[in-house]
């Protein structure tokens, strides 16, 4: 099966062109985007695991190495479709428009870190493996039936496959041709089991096959590949086809959280050489390169931009002030019942007394 | 400016489908999903009709998947639609039990409301209709427990299309349990007209002051048959409530209840060890204390699953067991 | 992919062997076999609807017209092997050895229904859809941690492929090389919806890719490819090499159960049909007349030796008594918990009292 | 004939592991399998070098799926092998509630004994912990309701071995709760032999005599605490009772306790309306009716879902609400 699911590649680790079927649209102005977005992406994700070492937010959970999967596939979303993203998935969530300060927030225990930008259709991450595939495909067979072309796409890792709402999700939506894009990102390992213990495939692409949809696999750390490829599943699931199953080959250099230590399941070293040669960043800027636009002063100029926007967002993070702890009684229903009322009321009261 | 108010005399099954119909008709918005619906109209005919009304795009047949059809029915409730999706018996709501538990009850309070689920879990329950294994569960109890969603069960006609209707226009999601066995039961007149039975509110069925009865669905005709017998044998009157809403309970109907009787006595199918009958204790407890004059009494099912019908007559409380409380408690 | 899993078949409908590859296993004896298991079940079948329609039972699952699935699959079967029916799979049962009298009790409503002839490994019809796959992965896994050959064979319907535990059943069963058969009977319908509303796929067969295991589509209603097929994956399965989905295409005949009315969601002219072209039963009558050795009265006293022993399991059943009610409290746990063994004590007194 | 026994220091975690460990020594049927537990040796730890002392085949890292996990143990239970199944968080059971609701509790009683399910059932669970949503869950009392399932729940390093050793040797399945916030709090001296500690009996943690608090779990440091700031600060002596198992509860030890008192406080995190504390009411009342001098009260998690960890502190019983119900019903 790998033979008949082949992993598709535009750039290789060279950052040269093995496939020239976009090199039209591969523009200078494109390319520059996809690279500050994914160099935003990372800078963010490396503010994220500071701030937790200098314990100025709880457990965060990184996702460098995944920068070209989640920014290429989120960069071709449109005003109005909805994303359903997982916990890792910060690069793709802040590339569709989610509010940095927010992200932040979420990752300091805080309800607000839930909530979207107003307008925008960003799901909080999903905490049980699996089960937002199935919300995808609701709200995108909800865009079917009004008549729209929105769609959804929904991230989710290589062992979420295993579960069952990964079937019933594919299955829905396939029946109903549901316009949404199943975002893998196959990256390697659940925690700490390999994908060989995960599943007996050697590819998530030929799942697809069990729903009589398109698969495709892509190798995930080539942001042109990832970028055009969704992007047709995108305009394919917008004329009414249907969904795509999308496996994004790809790699988390760190730890599963800030909490996990790798090294107890897989030599770190792995990591270290994919750093250097299939890293994502490094490879949009060979072929940049080999274009003759990269440019260090360039590149330094956008690093200032970006440590601005996001240090303002820590800054905002924690002016924030205190989580608003009546958050947990207000939105439990659309008219809080007795039950609730009560014991907000002596909430109140008991805080009342503490002052 | 008073119009006749037309009544039709039906069902509890009638008058569910009779609830559905009336705000489909209404409401473009309004679905209908899940397995065997469709052309079918359900196993138990509380769908009859409606496809052929309202056609294949609102009333769906779904794969046989129930985390599919809870969760793809969250995902349309969040994104303009306000789903009722049929568990084809709460036996078969387990496999959607991740669903329903970490997000349709919770997305409203994670998104502190920007997204919210307003959706209707219809389902069939309870023993007594010699039914197979499994499908005769009654687990309210697990749901009422879940916070951010709603538990309802009506024991008629009336009282089913009028909180079916309230269910579907609730902003959250609403669990409408269909006790089995009253679906076929007793004819009551129904008005045509769209009203609504308040959720969160019980009914008191019949005035008395010797005991309270609290009960539920298909235990109402149990529970009213073992009051009215009582009655005549030893004069002992009762004052027998239907508590309609499982979550949240109607505590000012059961504190003035029992506050003006002393006593009472709960009847439910699930088994006691964590039943709904713990909760009406408790608020019972709470709020009535000093005006208790016995123990309150729960007759239940057995800490067992309930068994193959051959004889779940005898997991299943009757009117002897509820009379024998009713006793044990008046002469306490 | 209809034309990857092609449906295999050794007997067309006019009994004519169209593939010659059992042909030397294909013996009288063997023929006879299948013949009379088919139609002993058709026989039971009959009578389990008769039994019904006079209130002798409750609710029945009539399964005519998928003998030859049932029959064919199980006979293969040895010793210690594992058995996972559905409600619908009475034929599989009976065949490999459960007790006419208690298929008939399970029916009845009484709980002895649900046992098993002692050292007989078949479980209890699994009431909610496709739960049982999960099982039989376990129980052939436990065989194979044992190191013995025995296997699992799980029956489940086209409807049942929906589920999450179809999938997690065939992944787990794929990712420890459990040597089970999943052995789907496609008979079109999952109550009234047909199998075009149930998934996309126009083969159940090619799901297995996504496991990466053996996927074989055969007439379901071809005792001969359902035999040998199944064989082979046994023979597959216990000598480590994992397991097999098997999609035998068939078609009940009658209602889901004695409870539904089929004609409000199909044509019932379409069973006729099928009753007259594909029936199993008639198909090996063809192939045997064929082969010269059809022969009535041979039939007859067949029918006659059937009649006999279903007539005993029905006097049986009958002379069973009432149902043992004590059953219900005695075996929840090893020893009844006390508030088990209270409503016990408490329900005895109430027997007593009404005495 | 006594030998010494030789004792250890060891967390809760540690005495988890520990508990395995002996039983995998000593019995070749005994498996472990889960998400993650193998070489990573579990997220808390607590399977840390089984699979380098037993193997690859008895130490099994599983797919990412519940309902697979449980249902193949099912399997592995009815073929003479005793599963311990881990479930990474308590919040992620739910996909597995099929399996356990309609098979794991209920193959025995179908089968009257032909096939049974001797198996575990781990989880870590309950709040305090700055755990992500849903991780927090404290569900004990889905499971209390679900007959022919038993439901343990250690606070400390001493029971949480007995209790888990007796949990693999039950012939039935077992759910053995692990309060993430006593996974490390204290060290407790821990026989490293094998012992057991009783499924179905609490422990008194100390004698009082003005009033009964009943807990378990993480509460019982929230309990504790409580206890002794009332004492020193008014001299209300209290009946401190750790439940241990949640199904079966011990009768006698409540019954016992509140008979002395007249007085009982509850305490647990998961919401108050279905918990596990109704039930212990509901016993109360039916044991000790005449005994009780105030109403019972309990303190619990609201009714809303274990909020995000900046704010969960606000979510669980704390001493000051403790205390407040102890003067509260002690001054009633
Ligand atoms: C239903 C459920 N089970 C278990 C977990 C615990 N858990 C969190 S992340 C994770 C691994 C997920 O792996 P994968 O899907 O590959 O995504 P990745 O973390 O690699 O992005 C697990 C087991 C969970 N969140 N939900
Ligand atoms: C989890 C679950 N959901 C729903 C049902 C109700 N139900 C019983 S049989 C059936 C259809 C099954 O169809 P299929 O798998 O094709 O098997 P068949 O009946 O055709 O043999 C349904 C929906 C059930 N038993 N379990
Ligand atoms: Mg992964
Ligand atoms: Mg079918």
């Amino acid at each position: 099966m790998e033979a008949q699911f082949p992993m598709k590649q535009i750039l290789n680790e060279d950052g040269v062109v093995v496939n020239s079927e976009f090199e039209n649209e591969m523009t200078e102005s494109l390319t520059k985007e996809l690279y500050i977005k994914m160099l935003r992406a990372r800078m963010f994700d490396r503010k994220g695991v500071n701030l937790q070492r200098q314990g100025r937010i709880g457990t965060y959970v990184p996702f460098e190495g995944q920068e070209a999967a989640q920014v290429g596939s989120s960069l071709v979303l449109k005003e109005g479709d909805w994303m359903f993203p997982t916990y890792r998935d910060h690069a793709a969530t802040l590339t569709y428009g989610h509010s940095a300060r927010n992200l932040f927030l979420y990752w300091k225990g805080y309800p607000i870190g839930c909530v979207p930008p107003e307008g925008k259709n960003i799901f909080p991450p999903a905490v049980p493996i699996a089960s937002q595939l199935l919300h995808a495909t609701g709200t995108a067979w909800a865009e079917k039936m009004k008549g729209t072309d929105r769609c959804s796409i929904v991230y989710f890792g290589d062992g979420a496959t295993s579960e069952g709402d990964f079937h019933e999700g594919l299955n829905f939506a396939s029946v109903f041709n549901a316009p949404v894009i199943f975002f893998n990102q196959n990256n390697g390992f659940a925690i700490s089991v390999p994908m060989e213990k995960q599943m007996k495939t050697k590819t998530i692409a030929q799942k697809a096959v069990a729903y009589d949809i398109p698969g495709v696999r892509i190798d995930g750390n080539d942001i042109f590949v990832v970028y055009f490829e969704t992007k047709k599943a995108m305009e394919h699931a917008r004329s009414g086809n249907g969904p795509t199953l999308i496996e994004a080959v790809t790699y988390r250099y760190g730890a599963h959280t800030t909490a996990d230590d790798p090294s107890k399941y897989r030599d770190q070293k792995e990591a270290k050489r994919r750093r250097e040669t299939t890293d994502p960043l490094l490879r949009l800027e060979r072929y940049m390169a080999n274009q003759g636009y990269f440019d260090e002063a360039w590149k330094t100029q956008v690093e200032e931009e970006i440590t601005k926007e996001i240090e303002q967002a820590v800054e905002d993070m924690e002016a924030f002030g205190p989580a608003e702890i009546t958050d947990m009684f207000t939105h439990v229903f659309h008219t809080p019942t007795w039950s609730i009322q009560e014991q907000f009321d002596s909430f109140q009261s008991r805080m009342k007394e503490e002052v | 400016m008073s119009t006749a108010v037309r009544i039709q005399k039906l069902t509890m099954v009638q008058a569910i489908t009779d609830a559905m119909a009336t705000m489909m008709r209404e409401h473009d918005d309004v679905l209908v999903l899940g397995e065997d619906v469709g052309k079918n109209g359900g196993v138990f005919r509380a769908t009859d009709g409606l496809q052929a009304e309202f056609g294949e795009q609102r009333v769906i047949d779904t794969p046989l998947a129930e985390s599919g059809i809870i969760g793809t029915s969250i995902g349309l409730a969040m994104n303009g639609f306000r789903p009722i999706a049929e568990m084809q018996f709460l036996g078969f709501i387990y496999p959607a039990f991740n669903q329903i538990m970490t997000h349709a009850s919770r997305i409203r309070s994670r998104t502190l409301g920007h997204f919210t689920v307003p959706m209707v879990i219809r389902a069939p329950f309870g023993a007594g209709v010699r039914a197979p294994e499994i499908h005769s569960d009654s687990v309210e109890a697990l749901f009422t427990h879940m916070p951010g969603i709603k538990v309802v069960v009506p024991s008629n006609a009336y009282d089913a299309k009028g909180l079916l209707i309230a269910s579907i226009e609730d902003p959250d999601p609403v669990l409408f349990l269909e006790p089995m066995r009253c679906y076929r039961s007793h004819k009551l007149e129904v008005p045509e007209e769209k009203y609504k039975v308040e959720i969160g509110k019980g009914a008191r069925l019949q005035e008395g002051e010797d005991i309270s009865l609290i009960a539920w669905g298909a235990m109402m005709d149990v529970v009213k048959k073992a009051a009215k017998e009582i009655e005549e044998a030893e004069g002992i009157t009762c004052d027998v409530l239907d508590l309609l809403t499982l979550y949240p309970l109607d505590r000012n109907l059961i504190t003035e209840s029992v506050q003006k009787t002393g006593r009472a006595v709960i009847v439910h199918e699930a088994p006691g060890t964590g039943g709904v009958g713990n909760d009406v204790v408790s608020l019972i407890n709470d709020t009535s204390f000093l005006h208790l004059r016995a123990p309150i009494k729960r007759v239940t099912g057995h800490d067992t699953p309930v068994p193959m019908f051959a004889i779940e007559d005898h997991y299943l409380p009757d009117a002897e067991r509820v009379k024998q409380a009713i006793t044990d408690t008046v002469r306490f």
